[in-house]
């Protein structure tokens, strides 16, 4: 039975608005999840014609969803249907399609995460003495959070196209989400940067040592380090780096945020286990990349081993490196709570993890957004970068 | 022509599973973390029921017993004995990796294989669901399951390894569909077509055993990723009652410079350590083997 | 080959240079005096917030009337110039206000700031935790509770029906009457024990009570004609105390230095309740913005560093998310002179090793109590160390609704199994003190007069229990129950000793397990449990802080048990006058009536008001005992476990810092509620 | 020559893919018929869509228009239950004698497969049948339970013959059989491939780029180019005096093992590559490569026309000699 | 007459596998003079392209290794020479263009890159020097507007023009030598020609030798002067193209050409098949001849030993124990 691609949407859809009811999920919430994946779906359809429209006109509505704070709104009208115009001239299909997926997928991770959270026990105006019900919904209702997580993504979504104001915290008292991830990102950024330096040069000097000469010494030594990054914990590691560098050698302060010395220890943390997965890609791609033809007619010109592995055989290697980078980023900007904990860092990951844990309503969507946002940037970076690296797929981009 | 089928008498061939131990069997570090890996395990399994462990009686008086021949593990910050609580942690360590491990399998190979298989653009929905679940952190999807379920698990595995397969199955469904998308297009399953196999045929008797090893890859190398992100959560308190992601965490706590009781995080760790050494390696080793690309 | 190696080269710099960009913090200076403040403040709103930790800021922010003495903690005149003068029967208060006390804008603090902040208090809309600290002032109850109370009753919000139509509804659907069961848990759904509190009228009270056999439909008739008086009764309260609270009732500002207060009944932890921070005045010219309709906003972010107006020692200067808050010396305190410290960093570190180990590194100056518990042993021999008995109590909630805990043998069956002295000695090693009943002993006027309970270590008379109650060696018990608690490495140690000790001591299997804080508060005040962890530190040095939590229904029960003599006894402690008219129906219900009626009588008979101050005093305290006595006589809603011992790290060159109090004249004292007041805090090197 | 009835009839056959460039016509508009007993060859060079003709009559690909019919009932359109049937008849043998075999199945379940799934031999014969069919293409039985990789590449080449010959089909479509085959096994398949015709009676399609194969192998001979047939005659008019210059620069090109008939052979270059197959041709498809083009090949496609009695070809040149 | 070109001295070139000693070339020896075109036939697995990388040295490491035998070059002898003398001659004086230019040129480098590198490398030219002389000798092998393509990547390039490409690179030194290994197996036959006509054009303009690896026997006949039949390992017989062709004179030979259908070919003459697969190289040495287990023409003589490869006549050496009359 070959299935019309269509049928094969609606039936894959039913399958899953199945299952979401068959584990208990009420009807309108399965409905709104089938309902954003149909919306998700959806630009597999358009015709190239379709998608400039579509996309131009999401491009210049979400546009004008920003241009309008700082702007007047016929001026922002203006401008960003004069860009959405530009898109629907210029901007090519495949990046168009993109943003018809983008934009319904933002809705639609706010909604599952809405419901995500509500579905977890405990609420944000949970306190230790047992409130009325009238208090809490008093409360509820100043805070926009209703009983129902359906209503509460209406009224989310309102504020945030309405005002692109992502609320309140509801457990830090006077602190918007802005606030709070506010100033959280940059440190993030710090540190996943430096982490994410650390490793690359790390996992790609391993991996590309060990790649060279497969199941010699070199190849185990340096599998074998790398392999430790991935076999303990991260917190265990920190927790060692931290008894041998800043309590027995006190080379380096044991937690806070402020200087350079701060950023070294969690960066090498938060590295490891990054620079292990590096290591292990670097080295198959590394093994594959030698074994191309290409490296033969590099050796028959006599280029010195040198010079072929790192002129013939470096892009290659890296770029299953490459393509590991966009999650690993988003993992390493976003996953750091233990770090963070572990060295008294002021961070994102810390509310990525206390947001569910304190059902901060406000502050897991932010973070959730956030994440997603990253992770968009990231795999627009590395689609970039892999283009950089590799001719072939430029066109495709 | 009745032939006596003793004439017929087939010669047995090696498989390509065959094959591939026979090549495992020659990597030595693989093979060494296979072996470790099967040490661990029947340590974990066998030596708390022979010899009659305890994992949960207390004795405060004699806690921090550091390690001696009545107690060669020494014991906890209430005086269990922490040989007992290493291996007992150490069967619900394994178990959840293993389990999370096999959801996350049997999930991700038939979502995967159905959109390989179907491709064009059921294929290109279905990924697009898996790419919008990636961007959905993932922390926070175990964590808020993990919530779900805290009151009914009461430190019970089964929830942890729910939501640690529902994250992980996504790489594998990823990789299934890459495999999958080759395979189907592969002269034998082209063959297989022509003579009139259904597709449900040409799934479960051409493609699955041909991803079969990429997925026993990936799966080993899933294990450890389990394990240690049951730590993270063990390290948040949401893991499970006692499993070496507790007993690690609870380590933590005493590096400091005042006193260590080192042997309460070493010992774990190392249990941790080896077992995830020995998968990473085990897991490689497969790879070499199963799949020739990386062969040399 | 160079081209990529630069390439490579060229990709990390500029990753690398971006961090230099994005660098977001500035070096700071080290603070004067650093300390390890724990987890992130939810608030620093003095009246919304509700931890220890926000607490010890705002009282470094904020001065009430009246403030502790750092060597004593008793209460020393703050913003008031000297004690409150006190009425003859104990129930006026006036306070008068030192004209030079200014808030960090430069206006003067003054009677209309406090009677502003303690209205705002009791706002209904404000929905303070700590509001009912003030419930033993005229008509701040009422205000706080009757008008939410009323609406309850009468008035059907939007898409809530009220009681009034759910027990309409619950009429037309029996006809016939209704099951005692089946009207108490439909009173437990529809909260009404809630809404009801304090209520007097006898027919109310007597249907609430009512739990055996059976309500006709006449009987339903009155409670529910009863149940709308009362309603309109509540409203009409709320209407005046609303109209009156604050402004010329209960509470007022006489003249601009001149704040009166009049409560309920005589109550002797008033003051420590005046210094306590819910206490504290909040700047209404921030605080209180008026919109166009007249109507007062609460801003939320009023107490962030750019808006902040205070009138305490110090000033909020900067408060990084997660990492610290600085607090500066203010030049506008009254007592600017006397403040020592010139900043002070607030450390927001959850991690208790990465607490000890900034500690340990001189990057903190003290680390109270957010050590490892493990390394307890070790620490307490360091001179740096200190510890001290503090008022608060170990215990677990029994669900009382849930079989087998329905059974008070079962639950005094548990309280005896466990080894009490074994988990202070060997798992906490403190020093606790073992806990038989909730009040801790260091309460000088009661603590050590109290009757015995029942309740001690004897696994025998444990089993027999247990035997009796159906489970003999346990067998037959429920195999799913479960020790439940919130998340920490110390609560974990506690139950899993807990749980082995049951499981030893009685042959039960019980599961030790935890749920974050969250979902561990949703599961307790839902009666989701079988037995849960729980602690309690007094707000305030008096039984009553301890004593109020078990009275039917109260927010912080959470057992599913009540008794109406108990609540009695608990209102009565309140406000002795309740005892007066009708006393005897509550009298026979004790354990010693004779000693009650005793005091009663002393107290009605006294000829001074001192005199009758004293016996009032006395009479309550034999309510408190009673009281206890129900608790630990017959009920068992709680399992105690041990009383706290607060301890921690403090460098030797912080002075200022008293562990032990001196209570003067020679006797030194626990620091009870672990107060360390940080404007009285210097440094010497 | 007897007028043998047409058992396979390709109608305009058009098979095109959308790819994101654009439309790649893989065959566009290929019109044949297979004589019952002939071995009709396709040759081409690679991309000329010569695989897909053999793809799309058994299915593997769909089918944009045209009409395939197996004798005399139109393949295209049925539903699967009616397909299977037909199917049977009408097998298969690819390239790629590696990638061809399931690597996982051991021959005898390779081979039996097709027998499965139609339930043309009760199981119990399965074992015994697949050792007929084994000998029947030269394979000793007794490796049945052998696994492909056990095998060299003409060993496979014939399993995957067996395979085709088990559900005892009339039609085979031989899709490059040899070309992955090394020169001495060459000839081992094509002997048993000509072997198994006659014992068999079977028809074969048989597509291949090498012309000298072709020529050794069928009775008649199509060439492709860019998805079109251009000349279609029977074997020796098409190798003795082709007509489309396609077809004669194609033999040209190859070379023949013989020295001194190299040096003789005159050689028809023919510059430049194949044009890119999502390009719209007008006209002729071959004038950007052909040296005799003329201006009406810019502006009109030569239809296939008998030019000599049973000799088609899609060219200007002959009208205008 | 000079000493040759490029002298092969009984090579031996061995591989370790997993398997066993793998002794791919086993005693191969061949002269190769300047500006010939030595052909070296045989089917996959047989030692012909092991041979032409013995020759550079770039047997894949560690597994390859050269056991024995010399290879001299311009008198110089090139087993044992260290790997930096080796990388002088590589792409300077030998030159190898393989068989998939697809796969042969690096997709992440420019054309202009991959051929301006070699004229850095050995010329010593400066990189625009380097890139006008690539210039000049793309646009010699026969691509067009080579100025604008040789910045192009090889992906944008189709089949042919990446074989002239990879030419064009072979030839940027001048080599002595190159070493065709397979370069049209992957082509279509319209291209190969095209490209068969190039290199013997090339020849004949600078005079190089070329060692050209092929399996086709026609591309051996319109090409070389010489031909090499390898078999095993082996050479089995040596001879001019047109004596090969005309009295092949080892069993092997002869079924080769028979084996093949010709284009030219009248009537349906059955095909002569050789029965059989080559020996697995892994399972020698061999105590007879290796080709006997498949000669039509097998005698006991040929099981008694490995007959020796012999001159029997002007430029003609043969590896079998019977006597050339027998065979043809």
């Amino acid at each position: 039975m070959r299935l019309s691609s269509f049928q094969g949407l609606l039936l894959t859809l039913a399958a899953i608005g199945g299952v979401f009811l068959l584990v208990g999920m009420p009807p309108i919430q399965a409905g709104f999840i089938v309902l954003g994946l149909a919306l998700l779906a959806l630009p597999a359809w358009f015709s190239a014609p379709v998608v400039r429209v579509v996309g131009g006109a999401l491009l210049a509505a979400v546009l004008y969803l920003f241009l309008r704070l700082p702007l007047p709104p016929a001026l922002a009208i203006v401008l960003a249907a004069a860009v959405g115009f530009a898109a629907w001239c210029y901007v090519p299909p495949r990046i168009l399609r993109r943003v018809c997926v983008l934009v319904p997928s933002m809705v639609l991770l706010v909604y599952v995460t809405s419901l995500l959270m509500y579905s977890a026990p405990g609420s944000p105006f949970a306190q230790e003495k047992a409130a009325s019900d009238q208090v809490i919904a008093a409360k509820r209702a100043a805070w926009g959070v209703p009983e129902s997580p359906t209503e509460f993504f209406k009224i989310y979504m309102t504020r945030v196209l309405e005002d692109f104001d992502f609320g309140p915290s509801l457990t830090v008292q006077g602190r918007s989400v802005m606030d709070l991830l506010g100033p959280a990102f940059p440190v993030s950024m710090s540190l996943g940067l430096t982490a994410l330096v650390l490793a690359c040069a790390i996992g790609l000097t391993l991996g590309i040592r060990a790649g060279l000469r497969p199941n010699s010494f070199a190849d185990y030594s340096s599998m074998g380090l790398a392999v430790i990054g991935i076999s303990l914990p991260n917190f265990v590691i920190g927790a060692l780096l931290l008894m041998v560098f800043a309590l027995s050698l006190g080379w380096l302060p044991v937690a806070g945020w402020g200087t350079y010395s701060h950023l070294l220890l969690p960066a090498l943390t938060l590295a490891l286990p990054y620079a292990a997965y590096i290591a292990r890609l670097s080295r198959a791609g590394t093994i594959e990349v030698m074994q191309q033809d290409f490296i033969r007619t590099a050796r028959a010109k006599g280029l010195s081993e040198r010079e072929i592995v790192f002129k013939h055989a470096l892009k290659g290697a890296i770029l299953p490196v490459v393509s590991f980078l966009g999650p690993a980023a988003a993992g390493i900007m976003t996953g750091s709570f233990v770090v963070e904990t572990l060295f008294g860092i002021p961070g994102m990951g810390h509310w990525f993890v206390k947001g569910a844990i304190n059902r901060d309503y406000s502050v897991v969507l932010g973070t959730a957004i956030i994440y997603f946002s990253i992770v968009i940037a990231f795999n627009l970076l590395v689609d970039m970068a892999y283009a950089w690296l590799d001719p072939r797929v430029r066109e495709d981009l | 022509m009745a032939r006596a089928a003793a004439t017929l008498a087939p010669e047995k061939g090696t498989s390509l599973w065959a094959d591939a131990w026979r090549r495992l069997k020659r990597n030595r570090l693989a093979l060494g973390g296979a072996v470790l890996l099967g040490l661990v395990a029947v340590v974990c399994f066998v030596v708390p029921v022979v010899l009659g462990l305890d994992s949960e009686t207390t004795d405060p008086a004699n806690s921090f017993h550091p390690p001696d021949a009545h107690y060669p593990f020494g014991t906890d910050n209430v005086g269990r004995d922490y040989l007992a609580r290493v291996l007992v942690g150490g069967q619900t360590s394994l178990l959840i990796g293993v389990a999370a491990t096999l959801a996350s399998v049997l999930i991700g190979v038939f979502y995967g294989s159905l959109a390989g298989y179907y491709g064009g653009k059921v294929d290109e929905v279905m990924m697009r669901i898996v790419d919008f679940l990636y961007a959905i952190p993932y922390m926070f999807l175990v964590i808020l399951i993990t919530l779900q379920f805290s009151k009914e698990a009461r430190g019970n595995p089964l929830p942890i390894f729910f939501a640690l397969g529902m994250v992980q199955w996504l790489t594998m469904a990823r990789i299934v569909r890459g495999e999958v998308l080759t395979l189907k297009n592969r002269e034998f399953v082209l063959a297989a077509r022509t003579v009139g196999a259904g597709d449900l045929r040409i799934i479960f008797r051409h493609i699955l055993p041909n991803i079969l090893g990429v997925v026993v890859v990936y799966a080993t190398l899933t294990v450890p990723a389990v394990i240690i992100l049951e730590s993270f959560l063990s390290f948040l308190g949401l893991g499970v009652k006692l499993s070496w992601g507790v007993l690690v965490s609870e380590g933590v706590g005493v590096v400091n410079p005042i006193e260590s009781h080192a042997w309460l995080l070493l010992l774990p760790s190392l249990f941790l350590a080896l077992t995830l050494f020995s998968l990473n390696f085990l897991g490689d080793g497969l790879r070499d083997a199963l799949d020739p690309r990386t062969r040399r | 080959m160079v081209r990529n190696l630069l390439g490579i080269l060229a990709v990390f710099a500029a990753a690398l240079l971006l961090v230099a960009f994005t660098f977001s913090a500035t070096v700071e200076e080290r603070a004067a005096f650093t300390y390890v403040s724990g987890s992130e403040p939810k608030s620093l709103d003095p009246h919304i917030m509700t931890g220890q930790l926000e607490g010890r800021i705002a009282d470094a922010l904020f001065e009430g009337l009246v403030v502790r003495d750092p060597r004593s903690l008793r209460p020393v005149p703050g913003v008031a110039r000297e004690m409150p003068e006190i009425s003859e029967d104990l129930k006026t208060y006036t306070f008068r206000l030192r004209p030079e006390a200014r808030w960090t804008d430069g206006s003067p603090v003054t009677a209309h700031d406090f009677a502003w902040s303690w209205r705002r208090l009791q706002r209904p809309d404000l929905g303070a935790e700590y509001a009912y600290i003030h419930h033993m002032i005229e008509w701040a109850e009422v205000y706080n509770t009757y008008g939410v109370q009323a609406d309850a009753i009468e008035t059907a919000s939007e898409d809530d029906t009220s009681i009034f139509e759910a027990l309409e509804e619950l009429r037309e659907a029996h006809p016939g009457g209704v099951e005692a069961a089946a009207w108490q848990s439909f009173l437990a759904e529809a909260e009404v024990f809630q809404s009801l509190k304090g209520v007097g009228d006898p027919v109310l009270v007597e249907g609430l009570a009512r739990s055996e056999g059976s309500l006709s439909q006449s009987e339903l008739e009155r409670f529910q004609s009863a149940l709308r008086t009362e309603g309109r009764r509540r409203r009409a309260l709320f209407e005046r105390a609303e109209a009156h609270y604050g402004i010329d009732e209960g509470m007022w500002a006489e003249d601009d230095h001149t704040l009166v207060v009049q409560l309920v009944a005589p109550c002797p932890y008033f003051l420590d309740v005046v210094a306590f921070y819910s206490s504290h005045p909040v700047p209404r010219q921030v605080v209180g913005v008026q919109d166009e309709e007249g109507l007062y906003v609460n801003e939320q972010d009023w107490f962030l560093p750019d808006k902040i107006v205070a009138n305490g020692p110090y000033r909020l200067q900067r408060w990084r998310v997660n990492d610290r808050i600085r607090l500066v010396r203010s030049p506008t305190y009254w007592d600017a002179a006397n403040t020592k410290l010139d900043t002070i960093d607030a450390l927001s570190i959850e991690n208790q090793t990465t607490a000890l180990n900034l500690y340990l590194t001189d990057a903190a100056d003290w680390l109270p109590g957010n050590y490892p518990t493990d390394l307890v042993d070790q620490l307490e021999g360091r001179p740096d160390f200190y510890d001290t008995r503090g008022l608060g109590v170990y215990y677990y909630r029994f669900n009382t609704t849930r079989p087998p805990f329905d059974d008070p043998r079962v639950r005094l069956a548990f309280c005896m199994a466990i080894d009490r002295q074994l988990i202070v000695d060997d798992v906490m090693r403190l020093g606790q003190i073992p806990a038989f009943h909730l009040v801790p002993p260091d309460l000088a006027d009661y603590g050590y007069q109290r009757p015995e309970g029942r309740i001690r270590f004897d696994p025998e008379a444990a089993r027999r229990l247990l035997a009796e109650a159906g489970f003999p060696e346990g067998r037959g018990f429920p195999k799913d129950v479960g020790i439940l608690f919130n998340t920490s490495e110390s609560h974990k140690k506690v139950a899993e000793v807990v749980a082995d000790h049951l499981r030893r001591n009685l042959g039960v299997e019980v599961t030790a397990y935890n749920q974050e804080w969250q979902a561990y508060q949703a599961t307790t005040q839902k009666l989701d449990y079988w037995l849960a962890r729980a602690g309690w530190i007094g707000d305030y040095v008096d039984p009553n802080t301890f004593m109020d939590m078990w009275v039917t229904n109260g927010g912080n029960n959470q057992t599913g048990w009540g008794d109406p003599v108990y609540d009695r006894l608990v209102r009565s402690a309140a406000n002795i006058d309740l005892l007066v008219e009708e006393s005897e129906s509550l009298f026979a219900r004790l354990k010693e009536p004779e000693q009650a009626r005793t005091l009663l009588a002393a107290y009605r008979d006294a000829t001074t008001d001192a005199d009758r101050a004293a016996a009032g005093a006395a009479l309550r305290m034999h309510c408190f005992r009673e009281g206890e006595a129900i608790l630990f006589q017959d009920a068992f809603p709680i399992m105690p476990v041990y009383y706290y011992v607060w301890s921690g790290l403090v460098k030797p060159h912080v002075r200022g810092f008293y562990a032990r109090l001196d209570l003067g004249g020679g006797t030194e004292g626990a620091n009870l509620q672990d107060i360390h007041p940080l404007r009285a805090l210097w440094v010497e090197k | 020559m007897s007028v043998s009835e047409a058992i396979l009839e390709v109608d305009a056959l058009r098979v095109h893919f959308h790819v994101p460039r654009g439309v790649v016509r893989a065959v566009d508009g290929v019109s044949l018929a297979l004589r019952k007993g002939e071995t009709l060859g396709l040759v081409g060079e690679s991309g000329c869509g010569k695989s897909t003709v053999a793809r799309a009559i058994v299915a593997l690909v769909p089918t944009t228009s045209g009409d395939i019919r197996f004798r005399g009932e139109s393949l295209i359109g049925l539903s699967r239950g009616r397909m299977r049937p037909l199917r049977r008849h009408l097998q298969m043998v690819f390239q790629d004698p590696y990638a061809s075999l399931n690597p996982r199945m051991t021959i005898a379940s390779t081979i039996a497969e097709p027998m499965r799934i139609h339930a043309t031999v009760a199981p119990g014969d399965l074992d015994e049948r697949v050792c007929e069919i084994m000998e029947l293409v030269g394979l000793d039985p007794s490796m049945r339970r052998r696994y492909p990789h056990e095998f060299s590449g003409g060993q496979r080449q014939r399993i995957g013959l067996a395979r085709a010959l088990a559900l005892e089909p009339d039609v085979i479509l031989l899709d490059e059989p040899v070309s992955a085959l090394d020169v001495s096994v060459q000839a081992q398949v094509l002997n048993l491939l000509e072997d198994l015709k006659a014992r068999l009676g079977l028809t074969y399609l048989l597509i291949a780029h090498h012309l000298a194969v072709v020529r050794h192998m069928s009775e008649r001979v199509a060439v492709m180019y860019l998805g079109r047939i251009v000349e279609l005659a029977d074997r020796e008019p098409l190798y003795t005096e082709p007509i489309h210059p396609y077809t004669e620069a194609l033999m040209s090109a190859i070379p023949v093992p013989d020295p001194v008939v190299e040096a003789e052979r005159k050689r028809i270059p023919i510059e430049g590559e194949v044009p890119s197959p999502t390009a719209t041709i007008t006209g002729c498809p071959f004038r950007s490569r052909c040296p005799q083009a003329f201006e009406r090949c810019e502006v009109e496609a030569p239809e296939l026309e008998e030019h000599r009695p049973g000799h088609l070809a899609a060219c200007h040149l002959p009208d205008a000699d | 007459m000079s000493a040759p070109l490029l002298d092969v001295r009984d090579l031996r070139t061995q591989f370790v596998t997993e398997e066993g000693l793998v002794r791919a070339v086993d005693g191969v020896s061949f002269p190769v003079d300047e500006g010939e075109i030595v052909g070296l036939v045989g089917e996959s697995g047989c030692g012909k392209s092991v041979t032409n990388l013995s020759i550079l040295g770039l047997l894949p490491q560690p597994q390859g290794r050269i056991a024995g035998g010399s290879i001299r070059f311009e008198d110089r002898e090139l087993v044992g020479l260290s790997e930096r003398e080796l990388r002088k001659i590589r792409g300077n004086a030998i030159a190898m263009i393989f068989q998939d230019p697809m796969t042969s040129l690096n997709p992440y480098l420019r054309v202009e890159e991959q051929l301006a590198e070699v004229g850095q490398l050995h010329l010593g030219l400066s990189r625009p020097q380097a890139v006008a002389r690539a210039v000049d000798l793309l646009d010699r092998v026969g691509i067009p507007d080579a100025v604008e393509r040789i910045k192009s990547y090889p992906h944008e390039f189709s089949g042919g023009m990446r074989q002239r490409a990879m030419i064009a690179m072979a030839l940027l030194c001048d080599p002595e030598l190159l070493i065709a290994d397979e370069p049209t197996t992957a082509l279509d036959v319209t291209i190969q020609a095209q490209i068969l006509e190039l290199l013997k054009e090339l020849r004949d303009e600078r005079g190089m030798a070329i060692i050209l690896v092929t399996h086709d026997l026609g591309v051996v006949a319109g090409m070389c002067d010489r031909v090499m039949v390898m078999y095993a390992g082996r050479i089995v017989e040596e001879a001019s193209t047109v004596d090969l062709y005309a009295t092949p004179t080892h069993p092997y030979t002869k079924a080769l050409l028979e084996s093949v259908p010709r284009l030219d070919e009248r009537g349906h003459a059955r095909l002569r098949s050789i029965e059989g697969l080559p020996p697995r190289l892994d399972r020698g040495p061999f105590d007879a001849c290796t080709f006997a287990p498949r000669c039509g023409l097998v005698r006991d003589a040929c099981l008694a030993g490995e007959p020796a490869l012999q001159a029997f006549a002007e430029g003609r050496r043969r590896r079998c124990v019977l006597a050339p009359e027998e065979v043809v």
